[in-house]
């Protein structure tokens, strides 16, 4: 059943791609159609996820195509079934929001056709993708999802900025897919077949299997988006239509994430330590450069890429966590921190698809990317700001919201550290967990930034002054990720309880303690170890801003005195006297100067002078460029053997000739 | 057996007719006609090598087995699909005045005569009649390379013909010395180069000759394959000749060199004992894929970054063949297959893109999907299967092909993804400033039928998504005759 | 191997193989266009002799009508075909250089027979006839010819090279395994026949689009920054 | 039952008592500069003052800017509820382990930094700028110093922590002295005392906290305050009963509580004392000064766990 339901969410999804195709002249029946399907087709995921969540065991089947000898194999077990759920959720979510959005595009240079089209085969790639059971169709749909969202950032083409991050995506993602395809050619060698059966049972020494987990970790985090590998994503994410910007961020990098699991935990198994600091030191690293480069951007978009890169840094080190303590046979501590990771995949789907559809929904009003031209939204555009508000506390891992309850998970298996015998590694690991302290609070001073700069004070431009409410579809869909914001939140103990589901079928164990104690308390080990009582916090709150309130209300109602804000006497306050995002982040820009490639000066723009800043991530600047420049020297070295002279290809050949006889005499 | 003498008869009678009334408006649709016949008796053909097995003529002439059927197939059906995009091609060729009715009279002979020898290449038993066919095809498309009489085409031709001609030479003095191998075996028979005989006996063979005979080989259909240092050829003929000859060329006749060479293999492979001649190919494929994907970077015309592609994609199927194994060698057949369709689609689009964008230039060409988006999008998919994406077939042999790598020579896969990576960059950075954004000032649509391009990816995707039972029982035999085992 | 031991046949052949390898070397030597053609009959006659010498000797039939064959287009056809060409060109009074200087090429011509040597010891003897050393020189023909062709500019002596390489492949195929199945053989000569007149018409075209037959000035196509 | 009673009233005196800490210090502070200070329960009499007064909103507020002193304040007195003030085992304290007390702290300070860009001018602005950049800096020197305690107890749980350590044979460990340490500078910083905020300017340039609430007025501002006067009685609360724990009532007899009482009184007024004289002998440093003092926390911090793993393991 649950795998008959996402067979239809694939066809649904495929069938969104392709139905509309006869009706394109008709924006209304296009988008009608397509977008219908769409939702069809996250109500059938959505659903057939939760089946297999709760299935007894995993339903299997297998499909008569792909390779002659390699059928494609389909197989719908709880940790695909979670994946599918978040896949099949946002998608959801995205098909109420997008009819309205895309209304942007009609009558644009590029048909609505094609959005449609290539949105409806990036959703069903990566249906297929949690589905497939054998490395050729994973592999197939892994490119599907790549290629159709390449075309997807490549939508609005004229701008020369969208072609080359479509191109820069496609590169690293290609070169990604290369890496996985060679990762599963190691297991397959070993485990004479390409079905994940088969694999799963491989015997590799630990040299093959590290290979291995090498290739996977590049290739996966390629796609995720980790340190150093993540230039394609600040630049890919921002450029897309916004909703697309929101299933990309956030659910093609758990996608990525699920490769991930899928490959280390189930087809390779015998995990070792040694991986899981690497992840654990990978993720740190992309947690804390992921939130500092953010902070740096003041166009919302990208900024809003950067803290993908900075939450997979958390989901990985929440994997790391549970590889290091598998690989020390701990496995109830190692499914601590695989529920950790997974439940942060699950937040931050939805708050990063929250955050998404509200810069959406701006642009959508207000046509401004940049932070620096918005301000006071909150006045124009309420209910989104609400969202919004909600989708950047959790973000910030705050309480009682989703964000903080995964953050706290992790946070706790990095405590467990003292569990392991090497001095070195439980010492490091509580390193590992001040990083993701200072992620946090960093994340929180960012997006205090991006709500008090674009949602409060006052217009900075004339567009942000005529912004508007949006459309109720486009709110309806931010309304329901801000309340599962809230759901999360406070019901962390049941999602826990699912989630342990996937943890038994794939590590054998999962955290009976947890959800032991009542609905009220999370309590990951033991009660007296540690307990978050997240609808207690709530409650708490709840009541005593409640009671403030209504203990300091005035009872009569008289209406509140306002005046001008406070000017210090110099006249009138205008919008360009507020402090400015540039502004904001200027003190840790002095304290973490080093992180970035900082060039700041004063150019004259003609009508006087201006400040200008620039940040260069070091990444691209002593990684991929040198590499690129490196490329075109080979080329151009390359270009001389077409000289153009005919004597020289003849004595080519001559010589290939003689030196050839020469090798085998 | 009628229908194998069809197929051949019918491009003869082809050629004959259309040297007498080749510069006739009608030209075109003759010259479909005859392809579309060939297409049908190669299609019976087939149907009869499915129904019986291999066929070999009474006078053991022809021979065609699982190997050559379905390349006899793919040829006559890309032989038909370009000949639907050849007449009005180049009856607009005529009219913006590029050739003239004399020529058009050797264009139209010369297609059916090139679409002969290849048949006769892929359908002969016999080692000598294989070389003189593709020599033979060589010299039918020497004139068709300097059709415009402009100096670069002139240019072009003269070194086609040189350089083809001087390596297909060596082929021949490595026939000749497979001959003079088989001679000994089969002292005084007439069919001591009949490869029907011949490879029942390869174990018995001289290794040191067959090994100096094999170098020469490789030279010699190494050259036409067009294997990097022997390639210079290549990207001049497929760039200034007409665009339908370069889809041929491009999608056929390197395969057919490639045969040739992968044909000689099987006879030598038994002889030697070692993977020898493996290995050179194996050398040869990765330098060719190498460095073709590195010039990629560097090109200004369409049509020569197409044929270096085609470079590239040769290489990656020789050095599959040299891996040898079984999956290594289906990956490569099917390669075969699923490079012509898509390469041959793409000269047939990049005809279209430059009547559209009146120039061959890479700088000239933008917008084109502002201007006409189904050119523009057949060119961009096609690009987008051609560099290995699913569910294209292309990904399907490419997969096949690097894990094969990865099982029996690990190291090897290195340079050979980041070989793919830099190519797939090296197109994908042209192809965009082709196809997306604004169109200049005055670019307007042209007519063009898509349908054969289109009808060539449809047929790639459906080689990515399942393959028929009928292919691959062929290639799976096929891949037993190369390489002694099956996939399957 | 002792000559005196051989049939007189063989002793002839060989002999006939010395004189083609020499006239390789007359052709690389030679700079006049006239001269050049002439060597190249020359060649041709050598050849038709050691076919009909292989012919009589082993009473292989069909081997005249290759002889016949050779005859006419290797002594009569080509070279005529070449002269006429080279008249109506009007480039017979032009002196061929050969690059790189003619004694180095010499030098290297030489090692190149030594190479050829080289290269087929390792082939067993078994037949009657020293058919390796003889392999051998036509080996060498092939390369010298290829080096001819390299080191020529025009492309009138490039084809000429292009032609004693073909010359060498026959004299290998008559005398290592008296000669190519007749289908083969006479698929062959209509490859060099086509082959020849093809060669005409591009010197007219090259003429007419360049203005010269030299072939270093074939370059505009190439890669890099034009 | 009884437990709940407890919390709740244990809840009540630390909102309470909060004013009378800050009133403490002032005083006290007052006193050792040679001046005669208010009395320690002036706090109680401004607050008083403030909720009397009418609110004047400036012209460009949001509704941001008026939730968020309930907000601060709610979630403040909610941190208060949870830390173990007299005795441990109460149930509000399985609400929130110390990671959930840092999360507390950081939503609270989320709304004041919004509320401090609500308005939209400079200092608001710069005040929000420079709270998050010094508390993204404090927090993690915090939490490795948590976690020392943490480490030592297995468990995050304060309760059990404090609980934990009061009833073991005392024991000297080395790695607290250091966890301490950092803990009372991120608690300084924390609560913008000198030498890195002045509470008592509201002028300066360098203001932190007092420039993000510089257009409240009336209840909202009485709100603030009282949040803030809550924040530094949450950190005495927690170094006094995490590094002091003895005295802290372990059952919930009468007697244990009166115990508690009156130990966390002392400890209390000797940590004012301290407060007081160090905040009379420093000088305010330079706001770009201030990540060299946090890094000087996060080092004793890192030192303290580093001698917990290699001296106490």
């Amino acid at each position: 059943m649950a795998l008959h339901l996402a067979i239809l969410a694939v066809l649904a999804s495929l069938a969104s791609a392709l139905a509309p195709i006869p009706f394109h002249r008709s924006h209304r029946l296009l988008k009608g159609l397509a977008f219908l399907l769409l939702a069809i087709s996250g109500i059938a995921a959505v659903t057939g996820g939760f089946l297999a969540l709760f299935a007894e065991k995993p339903a299997e089947l297998l499909l008569p195509v792909g390779l002659p000898w390699l059928h494609c194999h389909l197989r719908l077990d709880p940790l695909a079934g979670f994946f599918l759920a978040i896949i099949g959720l946002i998608t959801l979510v995205v098909s109420l929001y997008g009819p309205t959005y895309v209304r942007e595009y009609q009558g644009g240079p590029q048909p609505l056709l094609v959005l449609t089209l290539f949105t409806g085969l990036f959703v069903g790639g990566m249906y297929l993708l949690v589905l497939a059971a054998d490395a050729f169709s994973f592999m197939a749909s892994w490119e599907i999802m790549s290629v159709s969202s390449y075309f997807l950032v490549a939508f609005q083409h004229q701008h020369a900025k969208n072609r080359a991050a479509a191109f820069l995506y496609l590169l690293m993602a290609q070169v990604g897919g290369l890496c996985i395809l060679l990762a599963y050619g190691v297991l397959a060698a070993f485990g004479d077949g390409f079905t994940f059966a088969a694999m799963a049972s491989a015997q590799l020494d630990s040299s093959w299997s590290t290979i291995a987990f090498l290739l996977a970790f590049v290739g996966f985090g390629m796609k995720a988006g980790v340190v150093p590998l993540h230039v394609w994503l600040p630049q890919a994410h921002p450029v897309a239509p916004s909703h697309i910007s929101a299933l990309m961020s956030g659910v093609m990098l758990k996608v990525a994430v699920y490769g991930f699991i899928r490959f280390t935990y189930f087809l390779l198994g015998d995990i070792l330590w040694q991986w899981g600091v690497l992840t654990l030191f990978i993720g740190s690293a992309s947690a804390l450069l992921g939130v500092l480069y953010a902070l740096m951007q003041h166009d919302l978009k990208r900024l809003l890429a950067y803290h993908s890169v900075e939450n997979i840094g958390i989901i990985y080190m929440g994997l790391g966590l549970s590889m290091i303590f598998a690989g020390s046979a701990l496995p109830g501590l190692a499914t601590l921190g695989l529920i950790a990771a997974l439940y942060h995949c699950l937040n931050h789907a939805v708050f990063k698809s929250l955050l998404f559809l509200g810069a959406g929904a701006i642009i959508h009003q207000s046509h401004e990317h940049d932070l620096e031209q918005m301000g006071g939204l909150i006045r124009r555009m309420p209910v989104t700001a609400v969202c919004f508000l909600v989708g950047c506390i959790s973000i910030s891992a705050l309480p009682p919201f989703n964000g903080f309850v995964s953050e706290w998970l992790t946070f706790q298996a990095a405590l467990q550290g003292s569990a392991l015998q090497g001095g070195v590694l439980s010492s490091l690991i509580p390193l590992a967990a001040a990083v993701l302290a200072l992620t946090g609070a960093l994340a929180a001073a960012c997006f205090v930034k991006v709500y008090g700069i674009a949602f409060l004070g006052l217009p900075r431009s004339r567009h942000a002054r005529k912004a508007r409410i949006p459309q109720p579809a486009m709110l309806t869909a931010q309304g329901i990720l801000a309340a599962l914001c809230l759901v999360l939140g406070i019901l962390p103990t049941w999602t826990v309880g699912v989630l342990n589901r996937i943890a038994r079928d794939l590590l054998g164990h999962g955290l009976p303690e947890a959800t032991a104690h009542g609905w009220l308390w999370l309590t990951p080990m033991d009660p007296r170890q540690a307990s978050y009582g997240a609808p207690l916090t709530l409650l708490g709150i709840g009541l005593a801003c409640l009671l403030a309130y209504l203990l300091l209300h005035p009872r009569k109602q008289t209406p509140i005195r306002t005046g001008a804000a406070w000017d210090c006497g110099f006249g009138p306050l205008s919008p360009r006297m507020q402090y400015t995002a540039t502004a904001f982040s200027m003190p840790l820009r002095r304290v973490f100067r080093p992180v970035w490639s900082v060039s700041e000066g004063l150019e004259d723009t003609g009508t006087g002078r201006a400040y200008r800043l620039k940040i260069g991530d070091w990444a691209w600047l002593k990684v991929y460029q040198p590499l690129g420049a490196l490329l075109l020297a080979a080329a151009r070295r390359v270009t001389l053997i077409q000289g153009g002279n005919i004597r020289a290809y003849l004595a080519y050949s001559f010589f290939t000739l003689l030196f050839l006889l020469w090798v085998i005499v | 057996m009628i229908y194998l003498y069809l197929t051949l008869l019918l491009p003869l009678a082809g050629t004959l007719l259309l040297a007498l009334i080749g510069q006739q408006r009608t030209a075109g649709w003759v010259n479909l006609l005859f392809t579309i016949a060939t297409f049908a008796a190669s299609v019976r053909l087939a149907l009869e090598v499915f129904a019986q097995g291999v066929l070999l003529s009474p006078g053991k002439l022809f021979y065609v087995d699982a190997f050559n059927v379905y390349l006899i197939l793919l040829n006559a059906l890309v032989g038909m699909t370009t000949a639907i995009f050849s007449g009005p091609y180049m009856a607009h060729e005529l009219k913006i005045g590029r050739v003239d009715a004399g020529r058009m009279r050797l264009y139209h002979a010369m297609y059916q005569g090139f679409l002969l020898t290849m048949l006769v290449a892929l359908s002969t038993n016999n080692l000598g009649v294989l070389w003189v066919a593709v020599e033979g095809a060589t010299l039918a498309t020497v004139l068709l390379v300097s059709l415009y009489r402009t100096p670069k085409s002139i240019e072009a031709g003269w070194k086609y013909f040189i350089l083809c001609g001087v390596g297909i030479a060596q082929a021949l003095f490595g026939t000749v010395l497979v001959y003079f191998a088989a001679e000994r075996v089969l002292p005084g028979s007439d069919e001591a180069l009949l490869w029907s005989v011949l490879h029942q006996r390869a174990g018995e063979m001289d290794p040191a000759v067959l090994t100096l005979a094999f170098v020469f080989l490789l030279i010699g259909y190494g050259t036409k394959v067009g294997l990097v240092p022997l390639h210079n050829w290549l990207p001049d003929a497929h760039s200034e000749g007409p665009t339908p000859m370069s889809a041929i060329l491009s999608g056929l006749l390197l395969n057919i060199a490639l045969y040739a060479l992968v044909r000689f293999k099987m006879l030598i492979d038994p002889a030697i004992g070692t993977n020898l001649a493996g290995s050179m190919m194996m050398g040869f494929g990765l330098l060719s894929f190498t460095v073709a994907g590195l010039l990629l970077h560097r090109q200004q015309d369409v049509k020569r970054l197409f044929s270096y592609s085609s470079i590239e994609h040769m290489g990656l199927m020789t050095f599959a063949f040299g891996l040898g194994g079984p999956m290594a060698t289906f990956g490569a057949l099917l390669h075969m297959i699923v490079h012509s369709l898509t390469k041959s689609a793409l000269f047939v689009t990049v005809g279209h893109v430059s009547h559209v964008a009146g120039s061959q230039s890479i700088e000239k060409i933008r917008g084109l999907i502002h201007t006409q988006p189904v050119i523009g999008w057949c060119f961009l998919i096609a690009t987008v299967a051609l560099a290995g994406f699913p569910p294209f077939g292309i990904f399907a042999s490419e997969f096949l092909l690097f894990t094969a790598t990865m099982k029996s020579s690990p190291w090897l896969v290195i340079p050979l993804l980041s070989g793919l990576a830099v190519a797939f960059a090296g197109l994908f950075r042209h192809m965009q400033r082709m196809v997306y954004g604004d169109a200049p000032e005055g670019q307007v649509a042209v007519k063009a039928n898509m349908w054969p391009v289109i009808l060539h990816l449809l047929l790639v995707l459906w080689l990515g998504i399942s393959i028929p039972a009928v292919l691959v029982d062929w290639l799976d035999q096929a891949t037993i005759m190369v390489v002694g085992k099956g996939v399957l | 191997m002792i000559l005196s031991g051989l049939p007189l046949a063989e002793q002839v052949i060989l002999t006939l193989a010395s004189l083609i390898l020499f006239t390789s070397f007359l052709l690389l030597a030679q700079s006049r266009l006239f001269g050049l053609i002439n060597t190249f009959a020359w060649q041709g006659v050598l050849l038709f002799l050691a076919t009909i010498m292989m012919a009589a000797t082993y009473d292989r039939h069909h081997l005249y009508i290759s002889a016949a064959l050779t005859l006419g287009l290797k002594v009569f056809f080509i070279p005529w075909q070449l002269r006429r060409m080279v008249v109506r060109l009007d480039i017979f009074r032009q002196v061929e250089t050969v690059v790189g200087g003619s004694l180095l090429v010499m030098i290297g011509a030489g090692v190149l027979v030594l190479f050829s040597y080289y290269v087929v010891l390792p082939i067993r003897e078994l037949a009657l006839l020293s058919i390796r050393n003889t392999i051998a020189v036509s080996l060498a023909v092939i390369l010298i010819g290829m080096l001819m062709i390299i080191t020529r500019r025009k492309a009138v002596a490039q084809v000429i090279g292009f032609m004693s390489m073909e010359n060498g492949l026959f004299f290998s195929a008559i005398v290592s395994t008296s000669g190519m199945p007749m289908v083969v053989e006479l698929g062959v000569a209509f490859d060099v026949l086509v082959a020849a007149i093809l060669f005409g018409i591009f010197f007219f075209q090259i003429r007419a689009g360049i203005g010269s037959l030299d072939v270093d000035h074939l370059n505009r196509l190439r890669e890099g920054d034009q | 039952m009884i437990g709940w009673l407890l919390a709740i009233s244990q809840a009540l005196l630390f909102l309470l008592a909060a004013p009378l800490m800050a009133g403490w210090v002032k005083w006290l502070k007052c006193r050792l500069q040679n001046r005669k200070g208010p009395p320690p329960w002036q706090p109680y009499r401004d607050l008083a003052k403030l909720f009397g007064k009418e609110v004047v909103l400036a012209e460009t507020a949001s509704p941001v800017f008026r939730v968020a002193p309930y907000m601060v304040f709610s979630v403040t007195a909610l941190a208060g509820s949870v830390v173990p003030l007299l005795t441990v085992g109460l149930p509000t304290s399985a609400i929130a382990d110390v990671i959930v007390l840092i999360g507390f702290f950081a939503l609270a300070r989320f709304f004041l930094a919004l509320a401090g860009m609500d308005v939209g001018t400079a200092f608001g602005g710069m005040g929000s700028s420079r709270e998050m950049t010094i508390s993204s800096l404090a927090e993690p020197a915090l939490l490795l110093a948590v976690f020392t305690l943490a480490m030592t107890v297995a468990s995050t749980n304060l309760s059990t922590v404090i609980a934990h350590l009061a009833t073991e044979p005392p024991q000297l460990y080395p790695s607290f002295i250091f966890a301490a340490l950092a803990m009372a500078l991120v608690a300084v910083a924390e609560t913008g005392r000198v030498p890195i905020d002045n509470p008592a300017t509201h002028l300066e340039l360098t203001m932190t906290h007092e420039a993000m609430i510089l257009e409240y007025s009336s209840r909202h501002l009485a709100l603030m305050e009282w949040a803030a006067m809550m924040k530094l009685l949450l950190y005495g609360v927690l170094l006094a009963n995490l590094f002091i724990p003895w005295g802290v009532g372990l059952t919930f007899t009468p007697a244990a509580v009166g115990w508690g009482l009156l130990a966390i009184t002392a400890k209390l007024f000797f940590l004012g004392i301290i407060l007081a004289v160090t905040e009379t002998s420093l000088a305010k440093m330079r706001l770009f000064r201030v990540p060299q003092y946090l890094s000087l926390a996060f080092i004793l911090s890192l030192i303290g766990l580093l001698s917990h793993v290699i001296l106490e393991r």
